[in-house]
C-alpha cells in the first residue's frame, strides 16, 4: 500500500534565462494505490503525470508532501533506506526500445538483478537461472528463445514484456507504467495490457497506469481507480468504470470527447465538450486551472479554486454535471 | 626569380652575429639592436684575423694610432674627413662619449673597477680629432685591441644619455673611499637606460644607414657623408635574417647572397650551392675548435688513462667527415690551441706531443691501466658494472650532433657502449653542464689569437678559475661553473695561473707558457680537441667582384669593412 | 517449459558480428589495407630492433648515399640505412604513443564517466577542470615544459601527453554518459538497485567501448605525432632513433629542405608517418561502420 | 539581446578564472625552467669573438635588471603588471616591452592563420557538401580518405612536404621570412605582391593542414542535415533546388561556425610548427625563441596571450552560435 | 477562392523496393488503390506494413535506398507520377500535391521563420503575387484558429506541436494544391490537440474540395474523417473500401482482428483481444503466399503458395483466399 500526500513539484528552469520560469508539475496531488489495486492517471500532455510516476518509482525527488510505502513515511528515512523501499516499485518505461540495454542479451539483462536477488535472498546461481525462465514464461514469452538473444532481434511487444520481466525480478509491490503501450503496434497493445491486468491478479501487484489513451485503463482492470489530472492537479478521481461512464469534470469531459469515434462500430456521444483554447502553460494559475479552457467557467472559476472533494467518486468543479460525450456502441 | 635581387646596386649578406628583431631599437649597444657593424656602426679600426697577433688592424672611424711598448698609453688620429650620415663631423668628443657609454656596459677596456686588468684609467681629448687613453696600472696585452674596438656613436644622439657629472662620478667610482660604491651603482644603473635608448633614426657614421627593418630582414641605404665613399659599391644593402644554417644555404641556392657569413655545411648541400652560377667558396682562418671535455670529478673519466684511450678510439679524420667537412679540419692533435696557430706557438714542438692517432691496442692498455674491464666484447668499469659513455650536445648544433653520433658509433665498434644525449638548446645545455651533470660534453676552445683567451677556455672559471677584479681564485670542482673539475695543479704546474698570466706576459714569456700548457693539455686530456674550424664563407661572383682571397686576413671581417677597404666592386656590365 | 528448450548460449550474436566485421571489411579492400598497415606498423614495433644488427651498421663511404636496392631510402649522414632507422625507430614512437592512449583514455573515460554519472556538484567541478585543460594551449605548454622535464622514456612522455590530451575524450564520455543516463536501461538498473559498480562496468561502458576505441586510436596518432614534432623542433633530449629525431637531422643537419641528396632522409619518416596515418584513418573508417548500429539490423 | 549580454557576463567571469589559472601554471614552470639567460648571452657572446672577461662584464650589466624578489613577490608582481595591462619587459631584447614584441609577432600569426583557415574552411566545407552528397560514389569515398588522412597528418608533415616541394624540388616561392624589406611598407603593389608570395606557403600548409578537418566536419553536418525531417518536407514542397541547397548549407553550417571560432583560438599556439619551418615571425616563432633565450617574461606574456586567444574564441564561439541560431537567440528549447 | 478540382488518384501494380543487406525487398508489392475525386481516403496498418512508402509515392518521392520498381500513380491532370522527373516533378508537389509530413513536429527549417519559408516556396513555384500568398497563408492560419501574423513570424521551436501541424498543413494548402497526402498527421500530439487537427482536416477538406489521403496507424483517426479506408498489411491492401462498411463489417481476417484488438471506452471489455504473433518487417515478409497466413485464424493450403489476389465484394476489395468462401465467413461472423 502506497500513499501520497500533498505531493508537489517544481522544475526550475536552468540554463534557460530568458525562459526562466519555474514550471510547476505538480501541485499538491494525493493518491493511494491499494495492494493489488490498479490507479490510473490520465490527462494531457504535459500536465505532470510522468512526474508522478517516477517520485513514486523514487526516481525523483518531491518538494513537499509525503509518500508512505507500507505505513513508513519517506521523508524520515535517509536515502539508502529510501532506496530500499522504493525498489518496491518498478517503473516501466514507456520506450522499450531505449530500456534495454542493446549490447547485453536479455540473459544478461535478466541475470543481473536476479543475481542480486539470490544474494540478498540466500539463494543458489541455479535459482536465478531457473527463475528468469519462469518470470519470462509468466509474461508470455518463450525463454528458450528469448534468451540468448539481443534486443534488436525481438519486436516491440516482446522488448515490453522484457521489461516487465525485468521489473519483477526484485518481486515489486506496484508497477509503474508510464504509456507502456503507446509505442506497441495496435494488435499487440491488448496482449500487453492483459498481461497487466493477470499479474495484478496472480502476483497480486497493483499497477499505477499512466496514459492520455482513457480506453486502455479500462482493460488494466475495472476494479481499479481512475485520476483525471489536468496542469499539475487532480481534478477528478474516482472507480474506473464511473469516471468513464459519468465524467462531471469539464475537463474529463473534454478529454473523453476528443477520443476518436470508431465509426461503424460506434456511434459519437450525444454531447462533446470542446475546450476554448489550447493549452497554454502560462495561462494564470489563480483560479481553476481549466478556467480559460472551460466552456462552462463563471466569474467564480477565475478567482477561486476548487478542491477535490469527497471520497470515492470526487471532482475539483464548481458546475459539475454529467454529459453523454462518451460513443455508445453503434448495435445498441 | 623570388628572393634573388635582382636589382643593381643591392648588396645582399647575412649578420652572422645576431638575429634580426624588428622591434629592437638603433642603437649598438642593445644585444639585439638593429644596427649591423661594418655598415652602420663603426668601430675605432677592425681587428685582423691573424693566428697569432691579437694587435693588428686595420683603420675605421680611427685613421691612426700610436701606442707605447707596454700599451699603456694610446693616442687615436680620427679620419679627417669622417661625418656623420647628418652631415655633422665625428669629432673626439664622439670618441670620449662613445667610452663613457661602453662605460656603463662595461667593456674589458672601460670597467668601473680599477683593478680589472686592461681597463682604461683616463681619456682626454687632445683636439678635435684626437683622443688618449691611458691603461690602469693592472697593465693587459690586450688594451689596444679592446680600445680599438670601441664602437663610436654619435654625441649629438647618444650624449644626453650621459648625466652631465658622469666624469666626475666614473672617477668617483675609480677612486677609494666609502662613496666609491655608491658611484659605481650610478654608473652600472645607467646600463639599462642606455641599452634600451632608441634614436627614431640611424645617425651613422659608417658607409650605410639604416633605412628600414623588419622581421625578416634590414634595408641599408648608401651614407653620402661617409669618408671613403668612393670606395663603397653598392647604393644599398638588404641583411636578411637567419634563424638557422639551413636558410643561409637556401639563400646560398638560390644566388640571392653576394656574401654569406662562417656557416657549417654538409656535402650534398655543398655541391648544390656551388651549383648556383656565381657562387663560390673562400676559407681561411678561423680560431675556434670543437673538443669533446670531460667531467673529471666522474667515474671513470676522473682517470686519465681512459681519457686517452677515448682519444685513442676516436677516428677524428671520419668524426670531421660525418660532421663538418667543409667547415672543418680535423684536429692534428689536442693542444687546446686552432692548428694553425699551434704551429705559429709551438713550432717543432709540436712533434714531441702525443698525435692520439687511431689505435685500438693501446687504447686497451690504457683501459686495462684504469682498471677496466672486457666482459663479453664489452668494456665495463673496474667494479664490473656496465660502462656507458653518454655524450651531451645541444640539439640545435647540428654539427655537433652528428659528430657526437660518429664518435658513439665508433665506441660502440670498439666496445664501449656510447649514446648521445641532447639537450632542448644551448642554454639548457651550458647550464646543465655548468652544474656538472655531464660525463663527458662537447666544448667551444682555442679561441684566439690572444694565448689567454685560447687557454681561458680549458684553464677558467669551467675548471674553477675564477679571475675577479684582478684576482685569481680556484673554487673546489661543482661550485660556480667549476665542472670540468681537473686537479688545481698537476705535477706541480698551475695551469690556471699560468693562463692568467698570459693576459700581462711579454711574447717570450708567453711563448713558454702556452708550450708548457700545450705540452700539459696534451698529456692530461682534460678535453679532446676533435677539429678545428675553417672560416668558411660564401661569395657570388654574379653582381660583385674584388672579394678578398682565401686566408685572407678581412675574412672574419664583415662584408662592410671589405667594402670600406675599396674591396668590393661593382662587376662590368651588371 | 520443457527441458530441450535450453538454447545455446549467445553463440548466434557473437558469430553475427564477426561476419559483420569481416562483409564491412570486404566491401572496401581499402580498410584491409588498412588493418594490414596497422598491422606492419605493430610488426615494426614489436620486433623492428630484432631484424637489424645493434648498432647499426654504418658505410663510411656512402654517407647521404642516393636511394639503391641496398638502401632503399639511401643512408643518412654517417652512412646508416635510412629505412633500418624507421624501421627500429617504430618501438619508441609507438610506445609512447600507446602510452599516451592509455592515459588520455583512462583518465577521459573516467572524468568524462564520474561527471556525467554524478551530475550536480562533481559535474561542474569536472567539467571546470575539463574546460581548464582544454583552454591550457597544449602544444606550447609541451614546449616550456620540455625544458623543464626530461622525457628520457617514452612512458614519461607518454604520461605527459596523456595529462595535456584527457580533455576530449571526458567531456565526449560525459555527454554520452548523460545521453545514456536518460535511456530508460540505465534507469531501469538504478531502479533495480544494481551497484554503481554494475552500472557502469556493464550497462555504461560497453555501450561505449567502440566509441572509447576509436577515440583511443586517434589519441595514439595524436600522440604519435606530437611527440615526433617535438623531436623535430629539438626540443625534447634524445637518445635512442626515432623518427623526429630523423627529421630533426634530416632538415636542420643535413638540409633535406635545401639539397636533394639527404631529400630521402627527411621522406622516409615522413612517409611513415602518412602510411600510420593512413592506416588507422582506414581501420577508424571500417571500426565505424562495424560499431554503427544500422549494421546490428539484420 | 539579453541572452547574449547574459551569456556575455557569464563567459568572462569564467574566462578570466581561467586565464588566471592558466597565468599561474605557466608562471610557475616557466619559473622553474632550468637554464640561465646569462649564461646564454654570455657564451654567445664569446663564440662572437668577445674576451671572456668582456662578455662576462657585458652580461652582467645587460641583466642588472633580472627580475629579483621571492617568487611569491615576483607573482605578485607580475599579476599586477597584467592588471595594469603591463606584460614586463623581454630579457631577450632589452629595453623593448614584451608586449611590444607580442603585439609585433601577433600581426604576423594573424595574416596566414586568418588566410589559411578560412581558405581551408571554404574549401573543405565544399568540398565537404559535395562529399555528403555523393556518399556512396568513388569520389565522395575517396574525398572523404583524403580528408581523414590530411586531417590526421600532423602539421609539420605538411610544411616540410611543401617546402621540399615548392622550395627545393620546384623552387618557385620565397622560402621564409615575412616580406623583401625591398618594398616600401603600405599600399603599394611591390609590398602587396611580396606579402602575398611570402605567406603563401604557410597559408597553403594551414589550409591543407586544416581542410581535411572541414570535410569531414560538413560531411558529417551534412550528413545529419540530409536526415533531419524539415529537408524530406521541403524537397515534398517541391522547393527549388537552390533553396533546398541553402536550406542544408546554413543547417550543415551553423555548428561549423563554431568549430571555426574555436580553432581560430587554437591556432594562434598551433603555428609553432609552421612558423619554425617557414621562419615566419608570428608568436609561436617567437615563443620557441623566447624559450631559447630563456626569457621568462616573453615567454609567459606569449603563453598568456595564446591562453587569451583560446578564451576569447571559446566565448566568440558560443556567442556567435546564440546570435545565429534562432533557437539559443530566443531562448526556445532547442 | 478557385473553383475547386479535386483530382482522382489511380494507384496500380506498384511495387516499391529498398535495398538492404539482404538484397532488394519489396516494401510495397503490386498495390493498387484508386482515390475517388472529393473523397478523404485513409490508409491504416501496423508500423512498418508500408503505408509512408505508398503515401510518398504519391509524389514519387521514394528515399533512397528505397525506389519505384514498377506500377503507376495515374493523378488526374498530371497523368503518371511515376514517370515525371526534373522540374515537371518538382512543380507538381506543393502546387498540385500537398504532402504534410510524417513527422510534422520537425518539418519547418529551424533556422528560418514561418513566413520565409512560406516565400522560398512562394518563389520556387513562381508565385507572382507574394503579398497575396502571405494573405491567403494568414487566411488559412486564421481558419485553422491561429493568429497568423504571430504564426508567420515565428521560428519553429516557438510553435506547439499542434501550432506545427497546422502550420504543414497550411504550406500544403497555400499554393491551392487539391490532393493532400497527410502521414500520420496527429501522431505524437495529445487527444485533444490531435480531436482538433482532425476536425480542421475534414473542414478543410470541405471546405476546399480536396482529394485528401490520410495515412495513420489509428484505426480511431482514420473512422472519424475518413470516407473510405485502405487497410495495409505487408506491403500489400488487404482491404478497402466505405469506411463505414470496413468498420461495420470487415471482410479481410486481419481487419477483424485489428478492430478487435482496438481498446474502447464502450463496450464489453472481455470481447477485445489481441492479435497473436508479430507484423512482419520487410525481412519476415514471407517471399510467396499470403502475407498474412502466419497470424491468420482461417489459414488454409493455398495460402502457403499463392499470394491472394484483390477481389471485388460489392464495394469493397479484400484480398484473402477465404473471403471467397461464404462458409467460413459465415462461421467467422457469429464471434464478431
Ligand atoms: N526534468 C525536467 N526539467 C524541467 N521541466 C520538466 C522536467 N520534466 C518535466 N518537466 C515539465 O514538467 C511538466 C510535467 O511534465 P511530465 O513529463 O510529468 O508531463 P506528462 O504528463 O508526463 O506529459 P506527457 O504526456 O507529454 O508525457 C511539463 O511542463 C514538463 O515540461
Ligand atoms: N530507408 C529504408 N531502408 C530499408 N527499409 C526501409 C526503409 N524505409 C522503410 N523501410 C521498410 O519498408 C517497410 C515499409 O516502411 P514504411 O515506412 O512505409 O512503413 P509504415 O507503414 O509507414 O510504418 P510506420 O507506421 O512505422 O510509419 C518497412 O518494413 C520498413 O522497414
Ligand atoms: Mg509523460
Ligand atoms: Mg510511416
Amino acid at each position: 500500500m502506497i500513499t501520497g500526500t500533498g505531493i508537489t513539484k517544481t522544475y526550475k528552469q536552468r540554463g534557460n534565462l530568458l525562459g526562466g520560469r519555474d514550471v510547476q508539475a505538480l501541485r499538491g496531488v494525493d493518491f493511494a494505490i491499494e495492494k493489488g489495486g490498479a490507479v490510473t492517471f490520465i490527462g494531457e500532455s504535459g500536465c505532470g503525470k510522468t512526474t508522478l510516476g517516477r517520485i513514486v518509482a523514487g526516481l525523483e525527488t518531491y518538494d513537499s508532501g509525503e509518500i508512505v510505502i507500507d505505513g513508513t513515511p519517506m521523508s524520515g528515512l535517509r536515502h539508502r533506506q529510501r532506496q530500499a523501499y522504493f525498489r518496491r516499485v518498478q517503473l516501466i518505461h514507456q520506450d522499450p526500445y531505449s530500456a534495454l540495454n542493446p549490447t547485453r542479451t536479455i540473459h544478461q539483462t535478466l541475470h543481473a538483478p536476479l543475481a542480486l536477488r539470490a544474494r540478498q535472498m540466500g539463494r543458489s546461481k541455479a535459482w536465478a537461472e531457473e527463475r528468469a525462465r519462469e518470470l519470462l514464461t509468466l509474461v508470455g514469452i518463450d525463454p528458450g528463445y528469448v534468451l540468448p538473444r539481443y534486443p534488436h532481434q525481438l519486436s516491440g511487444g516482446m522488448r515490453q514484456r522484457v521489461v516487465i520481466a525485468r521489473a519483477l525480478t526484485v518481486d515489486p509491490e506496484v508497477l509503474v507504467a508510464d504509456e507502456s503501450v503507446s509505442m506497441i503496434d495496435v494488435s499487440l497493445r491488448l496482449g500487453i495490457l492483459a498481461l497487466l491486468k493477470d499479474l495484478r491478479e496472480r502476483l497480486n501487484v497493483s499497477v499505477l497506469f499512466i496514459t492520455h489513451d482513457i480506453a486502455t485503463a479500462r482493460y488494466i482492470g475495472d476494479d481499479g481507480e481512475l485520476y483525471v489530472i489536468y496542469r499539475g492537479q487532480v481534478v477528478e478521481r474516482g472507480p474506473t468504470e464511473a469516471v468513464i461512464s459519468g465524467p462531471v469534470h469539464p475537463y474529463t469531459q473534454a478529454l473523453l470527447s476528443a477520443i476518436p469515434v470508431l465509426r461503424g462500430v460506434e456511434r459519437p456521444g450525444a454531447e462533446r465538450v470542446v475546450p476554448t483554447e489550447a493549452l497554454d502553460e502560462r495561462h494564470a494559475d489563480t483560479g481553476c486551472l481549466f478556467a480559460r479552457r472551460c466552456p462552462f467557467r463563471t466569474e467564480r472559476c477565475e478567482s477561486e479554486r476548487p478542491s477535490l472533494d469527497g471520497t470515492g467518486h470526487g471532482h475539483a468543479c464548481f458546475h459539475p454535471r454529467p454529459r453523454a460525450v462518451i460513443p455508445v456502441e453503434a448495435s445498441a | 626569380g623570388v628572393g634573388r635581387s635582382a636589382d643593381s646596386g643591392v648588396y645582399t649578406t647575412i649578420d652572422g652575429a645576431k638575429q634580426i628583431d624588428a622591434t629592437a631599437p638603433i642603437n649598438p649597444f642593445n644585444p639585439q639592436g638593429n644596427t649591423f657593424l661594418g655598415y652602420d656602426a663603426m668601430t675605432l679600426a677592425w681587428p685582423k684575423n691573424d693566428p697569432v697577433d691579437p694587435n693588428r688592424f686595420y683603420p675605421g672611424i680611427a685613421a691612426s694610432w700610436t701606442v707605447t711598448p707596454d700599451q699603456g698609453e694610446v693616442v687615436i688620429h680620427l679620419q679627417p674627413k669622417a661625418r656623420w650620415s647628418d652631415g655633422k663631423p665625428v669629432t673626439s668628443e664622439d670618441v670620449r662619449t662613445s667610452i663613457g657609454l661602453a662605460y656603463t656596459q662595461g667593456g674589458t677596456a672601460y670597467a668601473v673597477d680599477p683593478k680589472a686588468a686592461g681597463s682604461a684609467a683616463d681619456v682626454r681629448v687632445v683636439d678635435e680629432r684626437t683622443v688618449k687613453v691611458t691603461q690602469g696600472a693592472s697593465k693587459s696585452n690586450l688594451f689596444l685591441r679592446n680600445v680599438l674596438s670601441t664602437v663610436v656613436v654619435p654625441a649629438h644622439v647618444f650624449g644626453g644619455l650621459l648625466p652631465a657629472d658622469f666624469w666626475t662620478t666614473l672617477k668617483a667610482a675609480r677612486g677609494t673611499g666609502p662613496a666609491v660604491e655608491q658611484a659605481k651603482a650610478r654608473i652600472t644603473g645607467l646600463a639599462e637606460k642606455v641599452i634600451s635608448f632608441a634614436p627614431a633614426k640611424d645617425v651613422s657614421a659608417g658607409p650605410f644607414t639604416l633605412e628600414r627593418v623588419n622581421p625578416g630582414e634590414a634595408l641599408l641605404v648608401r651614407n653620402k657623408y661617409f669618408y671613403a665613399n668612393h670606395n663603397i659599391a653598392p647604393d644599398r644593402v638588404k641583411v636578411l635574417n637567419y634563424t638557422g644554417n639551413q636558410q643561409i644555404w637556401n639563400y646560398l641556392i638560390s644566388g640571392s647572397l653576394d656574401s654569406a657569413p662562417f656557416t657549417a655545411v654538409p656535402t650534398g648541400v655543398l655541391k648544390r650551392i656551388r651549383e648556383t652560377e656565381g657562387n663560390e667558396v673562400v676559407k681561411g682562418f678561423s680560431p675556434v675548435a670543437v673538443s669533446m671535455a670531460f667531467g673529471q670529478t666522474r667515474k671513470p673519466y676522473d682517470n686519465v688513462h681512459v681519457r686517452r684511450a677515448l682519444a685513442y678510439l676516436i677516428d677524428r679524420g671520419q668524426v670531421t667527415k660525418v660532421a663538418s667537412p667543409e667547415a672543418g679540419t680535423p684536429a692534428k692533435t689536442t693542444t687546446g690551441i686552432h692548428a694553425k696557430s699551434a704551429q705559429a706557438w709551438l713550432g717543432d714542438g709540436i712533434g714531441e706531443l702525443d698525435q692520439y692517432q687511431v689505435d685500438p691496442a693501446k687504447a686497451a692498455k690504457e683501459l686495462e691501466a684504469a682498471g677496466m674491464t672486457r666482459k663479453g666484447g664489452k668494456w665495463a668499469m673496474p667494479d664490473g658494472t656496465p660502462w656507458k659513455v653518454e655524450i651531451h650536445v645541444p640539439a640545435s648544433f647540428s654539427d655537433w650532433v652528428a659528430a657526437a653520433k660518429a664518435i658513439t658509433s665508433q665506441l660502440n665498434d670498439h666496445g664501449i657502449d656510447a649514446t648521445v644525449l641532447t639537450a632542448a638548446d644551448y642554454t639548457l645545455y651550458l647550464d646543465e653542464l655548468a652544474a656538472g651533470k655531464y660525463d663527458v660534453g662537447f666544448w667551444l676552445m682555442a679561441l684566439g689569437p690572444s694565448p689567454y683567451n685560447i687557454y681561458q677556455r680549458i684553464y677558467g672559471s669551467a675548471n674553477g678559475w675564477q679571475l675577479l677584479a684582478g684576482q685569481l681564485t680556484h673554487v673546489p670542482p661543482g661550485t660556480q661553473g667549476n665542472w670540468m673539475g681537473g686537479p688545481e695543479t698537476i705535477d706541480g704546474v698551475n695551469p690556471g695561473v699560468l693562463t692568467s698570466r698570459l693576459n700581462a706576459a711579454g711574447p717570450d714569456e708567453q711563448r713558454r707558457i702556452v708550450g708548457t700548457l700545450a705540452r700539459l693539455t696534451n698529456q692530461q686530456l682534460p678535453v679532446i680537441q676533435l677539429y678545428d674550424y675553417v672560416n668558411t664563407q660564401f661569395v657570388s661572383t654574379s653582381r660583385y667582384t674584388g672579394w678578398p682571397p682565401a686566408d685572407s686576413d678581412v675574412l672574419r671581417l664583415p662584408a662592410g669593412v671589405w667594402m670600406q677597404l675599396g674591396m668590393i666592386k661593382e662587376k662590368a656590365g651588371s | 517449459m520443457s527441458v530441450t528448450q535450453l538454447l545455446p548460449a549467445p553463440a548466434t550474436p557473437r558469430r553475427n558480428f564477426w561476419r559483420g566485421v569481416l562483409r564491412v571489411m570486404r566491401r572496401k579492400p581499402s580498410r584491409m589495407a588498412g588493418v594490414a598497415i596497422v598491422a606492419l606498423f605493430a610488426f615494426m614495433g614489436v620486433f623492428g630492433p630484432l631484424l637489424y644488427p645493434s648498432p647499426l651498421p654504418r658505410d663510411d663511404n656512402a654517407l647521404y648515399a642516393a636511394p639503391s636496392w641496398a638502401h632503399p631510402f639511401g643512408t643518412d649522414f654517417e652512412g646508416t640505412d635510412v629505412l633500418a632507422l624507421v624501421v627500429t625507430g617504430t618501438r619508441y614512437v609507438l610506445l609512447a604513443g600507446l602510452a599516451t592512449a592509455v592515459i588520455t583514455v583512462a583518465l577521459g573515460t573516467g572524468i568524462g564517466l564520474l561527471a556525467g554519472f554524478h551530475r550536480g556538484r562533481w559535474d561542474t567541478v569536472l567539467m571546470r577542470l575539463t574546460d581548464l585543460q582544454l583552454t591550457i594551449p597544449g602544444l606550447p605548454l609541451l614546449l616550456v615544459l620540455s625544458t623543464v622535464w626530461k622525457f628520457t622514456s617514452p612512458l614519461e612522455m607518454g604520461v605527459v601527453l596523456g595529462v595535456l590530451g584527457w580533455g576530449g575524450i571526458a567531456r565526449a564520455v560525459r555527454s554520452q554518459t548523460l545521453s545514456l543516463r536518460e535511456r530508460g536501461f540505465i534507469e531501469a538498473a538504478r531502479g533495480l538497485g544494481l551497484s554503481t559498480r554494475h552500472i557502469v562496468g556493464r550497462e555504461l561502458l560497453p555501450s561505449m567501448a567502440p566509441y572509447i576505441a576509436m577515440n583511443m586510436l586517434i589519441a595514439v596518432t595524436g600522440a604519435i605525432y606530437a611527440q615526433v614534432g617535438l623531436f623535430f623542433l629539438g626540443v625534447l633530449p634524445f637518445d635512442a632513433n626515432n623518427w623526429g629525431v630523423m627529421l630533426n637531422l634530416a632538415v636542420f643537419g643535413g638540409g633535406a629542405l635545401t639539397s636533394a641528396a639527404a631529400l630521402p632522409y627527411l621522406l622516409a619518416p615522413l612517409l611513415a608517418i602518412l602510411l600510420l596515418t593512413l592506416g588507422i584513418v582506414l581501420v577508424v573508417d571500417a571500426m565505424d561502420e562495424i560499431f554503427n548500429p544500422r549494421l546490428r539490423e539484420e | 539581446m539579453n541572452t547574449v549580454i547574459r551569456r556575455l557576463t557569464g563567459h568572462l567571469a569564467r574566462g578570466l578564472a581561467m586565464i588566471w589559472v592558466v597565468t599561474t601554471i605557466s608562471f610557475v614552470i616557466i619559473r622553474n625552467i632550468p637554464g640561465d639567460p646569462v649564461r646564454g648571452q654570455y657564451e654567445k657572446l664569446i663564440e662572437q669573438g668577445m674576451g671572456p672577461d668582456q662578455a662576462e662584464r657585458a652580461t652582467a650589466a645587460l641583466y642588472g635588471f633580472l627580475p629579483t624578489g621571492s617568487l611569491w613577490d615576483q607573482y605578485t608582481g607580475y599579476l599586477n603588471g597584467l592588471i595594469h595591462g603591463d606584460l614586463g619587459q623581454s630579457l631577450s631584447t632589452p629595453g623593448t616591452g614584451v608586449a611590444t614584441l607580442i603585439g609585433s609577432a601577433a600581426k604576423w600569426t594573424v595574416l596566414p592563420v586568418l588566410g589559411g583557415t578560412l581558405l581551408s574552411f571554404l574549401l573543405g566545407v565544399t568540398l565537404g557538401v559535395y562529399a555528403a552528397i555523393k556518399r556512396s560514389g568513388k569520389l565522395g569515398d575517396a574525398l572523404a580518405i583524403s580528408g581523414s588522412l590530411l586531417h590526421g597528418v600532423p602539421q609539420y608533415v605538411i610544411g616540410l612536404l611543401v617546402t621540399a616541394i615548392f622550395t627545393t624540388l620546384w623552387p618557385i616561392l620565397p622560402a621564409g621570412g615575412p616580406v623583401d624589406i625591398a618594398f616600401e611598407p603600405g599600399f603599394n603593389a611591390g609590398y602587396l605582391v611580396s606579402l602575398v608570395q611570402h605567406a603563401t606557403l604557410p597559408v597553403l600548409t594551414y589550409a591543407l593542414a586544416s581542410y581535411g578537418g572541414w570535410i569531414l566536419a560538413m560531411k558529417s553536418s551534412v550528413a545529419t542535415v540530409l536526415g533531419d525531417d524539415f529537408i524530406l518536407a521541403a524537397e515534398l514542397r517541391g522547393l527549388k533546388r537552390g533553396v533546398l541547397f541553402r536550406y542544408i548549407a546554413r543547417n550543415a553550417i551553423l555548428p561549423l561556425f563554431t568549430i571555426l571560432a574555436l580553432s581560430l583560438g587554437m591556432l594562434f599556439g598551433g603555428a609553432i610548427f609552421i612558423e619554425t619551418i617557414f621562419n615566419y615571425p608570428g608568436l609561436g616563432l617567437l615563443l620557441v625563441n623566447s624559450i631559447g633565450a630563456r626569457d621568462y617574461a616573453l615567454m609567459g606574456g606569449t603563453f598568456l596571450v595564446i591562453t587569451v586567444a583560446i578564451v576569447v574564441a571559446n566565448i566568440a564561439a558560443d556567442l556567435l552560435y546564440a546570435v545565429i541560431d534562432p533557437r539559443v537567440r530566443t531562448g526556445g528549447a532547442a | 477562392m478557385t473553383e475547386s478540382f479535386a483530382p482522382g488518384v489511380r494507384v496500380q501494380d506498384l511495387t516499391v523496393v529498398y535495398r538492404t543487406p539482404m538484397g532488394e525487398l519489396p516494401a510495397l508489392a503490386g498495390v493498387g488503390l484508386t482515390l475517388a475525386p472529393g473523397t478523404i481516403t485513409g490508409i491504416v496498418g501496423e508500423s512498418g506494413s508500408g503505408k509512408s512508402t505508398l503515401a510518398l509515392s504519391l509524389l514519387n518521392a521514394v528515399q533512397p535506398p528505397g525506389r519505384i520498381s514498377g506500377g503507376s500513380v495515374e493523378i488526374d491532370g498530371l497523368g503518371d507520377v511515376v514517370r515525371l522527373t526534373g522540374d515537371d516533378l518538382r512543380r507538381a508537389r506543393g502546387r498540385q500535391v500537398g504532402y504534410v509530413f510524417q513527422a510534422a513536429q520537425n518539418s519547418l527549417n529551424p533556422l528560418k521563420t514561418v513566413g520565409k519559408q512560406l516565400l522560398d516556396l512562394g518563389r520556387s513555384h513562381d508565385v507572382a503575387d507574394l503579398p497575396a500568398l502571405l494573405r491567403e497563408a494568414r487566411a488559412l492560419l486564421g481558419r485553422m484558429g491561429l493568429d497568423g501574423g504571430r504564426v508567420l513570424d515565428s521560428y519553429q521551436h516557438e510553435l506547439s506541436g499542434g501550432m506545427r501541424q497546422r502550420v504543414g498543413i497550411m504550406l500544403a494548402l497555400v499554393l491551392n494544391a487539391h490532393l493532400v497526402v497527410l502521414d500520420e498527421p496527429t501522431t505524437a500530439l495529445d487527444m485533444i490537440t490531435q480531436a482538433t487537427i482532425l476536425r480542421i482536416v475534414r473542414e478543410v477538406h470541405r471546405e476546399r474540395g480536396l482529394t485528401t489521403l490520410i495515412v495513420t496507424h489509428d484505426i480511431g483517426v482514420a473512422a472519424e474523417v475518413t470516407d473510405s479506408l485502405a487497410v495495409m498489411y505487408g506491403g500489400r491492401v488487404v482491404e478497402h473500401g466505405p469506411t463505414m462498411e470496413v468498420l461495420g463489417s470487415p471482410r479481410h481476417p486481419y481487419t477483424r482482428g485489428l478492430i478487435r484488438a482496438i481498446p474502447r471506452l464502450s463496450g464489453d471489455i472481455g470481447e477485445a483481444t489481441a492479435l497473436p504473433g508479430r507484423p512482419p518487417t520487410l525481412g519476415t515478409i514471407p517471399a510467396e503466399g499470403c502475407v498474412f497466413r502466419e497470424r491468420c485464424p482461417l489459414r488454409m493450403a493455398v495460402c502457403d503458395t499463392e499470394d491472394p489476389a484483390p477481389a471485388a465484394h460489392g464495394g469493397r476489395t479484400v484480398a484473402c483466399h477465404a473471403v471467397g468462401r461464404p462458409v467460413n465467413f459465415a462461421v467467422r461472423k457469429e464471434y464478431v
